[in-house]
């Protein structure tokens, strides 16, 4: 038995990315935003776009592009406070952000990625994040029903993967990225270092390659990667 | 019939073999054949079985026997494994069967009257894995056909059989109920169709033989 | 006041301290004090900042500050960043608020009217850490009490705060609504219940000072 | 800052577990089963427990020990088949076995330790082991609602935890253990080797400190740890 090579090019993997699909997108703040992936989708320039992310970036930065392009029909995010432009597209109605508490839309797509079709929580009761969402009593105490989240596409960053698509992430740029690389029909993950089978110490592994479809090797790492001054 | 059920194995696949005679169609697979096997205690990539004497007291597999590594492997939480399961990265599984319907139901965990020491994840793999592979006799130690009209015993989940691998015949299940695909050597279609409790359709000409 | 918010940290707890204020408590722990700062991006035991020149570009802490590590730190995923958070293994936030209620009720996400982008984690540090401290000014850039009978904006969470820290005083909410427990150095109890909107119990006898 | 010292003598660690508590119990099979932790909670004798794990452990392991010492009122397991006595006592109406199914069981402890009231799934509506759970409808399918599960007290075993309570696991013998180390009001975790503050990094835990709230060394292996020969 030998495990399968995964590898694909860049322009290749993007492009199995369709307009009107919903794509999950790795990352809060910089750390684990796949901004080459994001790149290779605005020059593709697939519309309609249903974008799940923690957060909008920063103007110019990452899933910004995709706003301004116009490609995002409708964003599910937690925060989108630092993306001065993001709100700018809301107040104009060029964009719809539907918005959920930030741990829950971690268990939201923890659930899809486990096959579930949906979580019950108390989280945000007294909020109007879960106005109009079903009701249902556990143990005689008031709950909601949050459906679990799935995307055609993730598009994860990690720091290394092995050909097979075992990932690991570099400190906090893991955040959402292994729920998302669980949840998607297809999985791409772009990565700083591409190793050979064998390269990754298999209790090391932070997402198992079965999940993982296509792993696009990053050659450098653009501006948007980096530190940034604030 | 191990060797032929080692056929359904393509390339590039993740396959989970249940415990019995599944877990033997790995004996029929090259060493550079490329498929990640997964365990349900959290393994993807099974290498070879190890002797008592090599065993690594941590590296079993879910019908508890001593496994190995191969170059790539990961190890996983039971969330995650059952997570792959479910949500449609298995691409196979090959279970063992008490019953089997001509509807896909398929009964493989509780005989009632019986003890049932409990379903483990035969349920999850049964209902979720992309493609359902029986392997099994053709008719239980009684003589009675295990493919049946209607599953009598308590079901482990509903329509989920795509095929079923016999001593006798190799079967799928079709809409319109069960479909004869291959006979195994020296078996004839008279033969299979009194070993078994529903209606079979044959199809024209020649059939293969395994 | 940031300084006698740091005193509300015994040691051994887990504390996530939130985005504004909250964050400069941290400046008033000595360096060997025993206790794990949780960031919800994925970090348990965050260490000191980190100059823009030193800073590591995958290390920030959930207001996009560059932290660092200290030995035993861990990182983790984000669902189980907010697994700790609602699970009662969070002993302590310090958040900002808008407005909090004599009954506990926190309001700080969002003003009808103007645009609000979106809660983040607040929600469930509010409603689930196992002690929520607010950390604010008395009242807002108006002059109008942040301390009210009953929040007139949408809430984040009911009945979760804990004890609110000001400029002016120490107040904690109690089943009997707001009870005055320290005053700010120079500032009378006239002055505190003027500036809040809902009854204030105050103690007899000395009141300490901060 | 500074990380506090977690570290355990096991019977005080034990010492807290009470008569009619519920326990979570780690391992599959013998891998991830702290048998050490077993032993001792044998040896002070709390009884009317419930037990949630995998399976039931063989004849003379494990919880096989407790089920003996009639300390078990209830088990929540996947599976019992390899311990025949637990059979028996089943069948002598000793104690009471729920069964459920062995991902749904890790998704329920899952919820438990992420401050969930439930689970929404599909899985098992064929079977007698959702007979009486509530249904619900998500997107006009059917699916059964699967309570949080959560316990008074976690035993866990791991390869390896820093003094305090970050945890690696080795191999399979991670299995049950990450859920459960999160699930519990105490979490209590035997480690082969208990390393300094530094020595695991931080991108290598398996179950992060904050859960954990002992540590107990182990300073050798029983012969239940070992390879079984069959």
């Amino acid at each position: 038995m030998r495990l399968p090579d995964k590898t694909t090019r860049l322009e290749e993997a993007v492009a199995h990315i369709r307009d009107g699909a919903t794509i999950m997108v790795g990352g809060f703040g910089v750390p684990g935003t796949p901004f080459t992936l994001i790149r290779e989708l605005v020059r593709q320039g697939q519309t309609g776009l249903t974008v799940i992310k923690n957060d909008a970036n920063e103007q110019d930065m990452g899933i910004d592009h995709l706003l301004v392009s116009g490609q995002v029909r409708k964003l599910i995010s937690t925060h989108i406070g630092l993306n001065r432009r993001a709100i700018e597209l809301l107040n104009a109605g060029r964009i719809e952000v539907e918005f959920c508490a930030q741990g829950i839309l971690a268990e939201r797509i923890h659930a899809g990625g486990a096959g579930l079709k949906a979580i019950v929580t108390d989280i945000g009761l007294a909020t109007e994040l879960t106005a109009g969402k079903p009701r249902v009593e556990i143990d005689g105490e008031a709950a909601v029903i949050e459906t679990a989240l799935r995307a055609d596409v993730a598009l994860v960053h990690a720091d290394r993967s092995d050909v097979f698509g075992n990932l690991g992430y570099a400190a906090v740029a893991r955040n959402f990225n292994p729920m998302m690389a669980m949840a998607a029909d297809r999985v791409i993950a772009e990565a700083e270092t591409v190793l050979p089978l064998g390269g990754l110490a298999p209790d090391a592994v932070h997402t198992p390659g079965p999940f993982v479809d296509h792993v696009v090797g990053l050659e450098a790492l653009s501006e948007e990667y980096q530190v940034v001054r604030r | 019939m191990v060797a032929r059920a080692a056929g359904e194995i393509a390339p590039g696949l993740v396959v989970n073999l249940g415990i019995g005679l599944p877990t033997r169609v790995v004996d029929h697979l090259s060493s550079d054949f490329p498929v990640c096997l997964h365990s349900e205690n959290g393994l993807a990539g099974i290498g070879p079985s190890v002797p008592f004497e090599a065993a690594d007291r941590n590296l079993i597999d879910a019908g508890g026997s001593y496994v190995s590594t191969i170059p790539g492997s990961a190890f996983f939480d039971s969330s995650t494994s059952f997570a792959l399961v479910r949500s449609g990265r298995l691409d196979l599984t090959m279970l063992g069967a008490f019953e089997v319907a001509e509807t896909g139901d398929l009964a493989n965990w509780k005989i009632p009257g019986k003890f049932s020491p409990g379903v483990g994840g035969g349920i999850e793999l049964a209902q979720k894995a992309l493609r359902v592979v029986v392997l099994s006799t053709h008719t239980d130690r009684q003589g009675n056909p295990k493919l049946v009209k209607t599953c009598t015993l308590p079901l482990t989940a509903r329509g989920c059989v795509n095929r079923i691998i016999t001593d006798m015949a190799v079967i799928d299940v079709t809409p319109q109920g069960f479909a004869l695909r291959e006979l195994a050597d020296g078996v004839g279609v008279r033969e299979v169709e009194e070993a078994t409790g529903a209606p079979l359709t044959v199809p024209d000409g020649d059939i293969p033989v395994y």
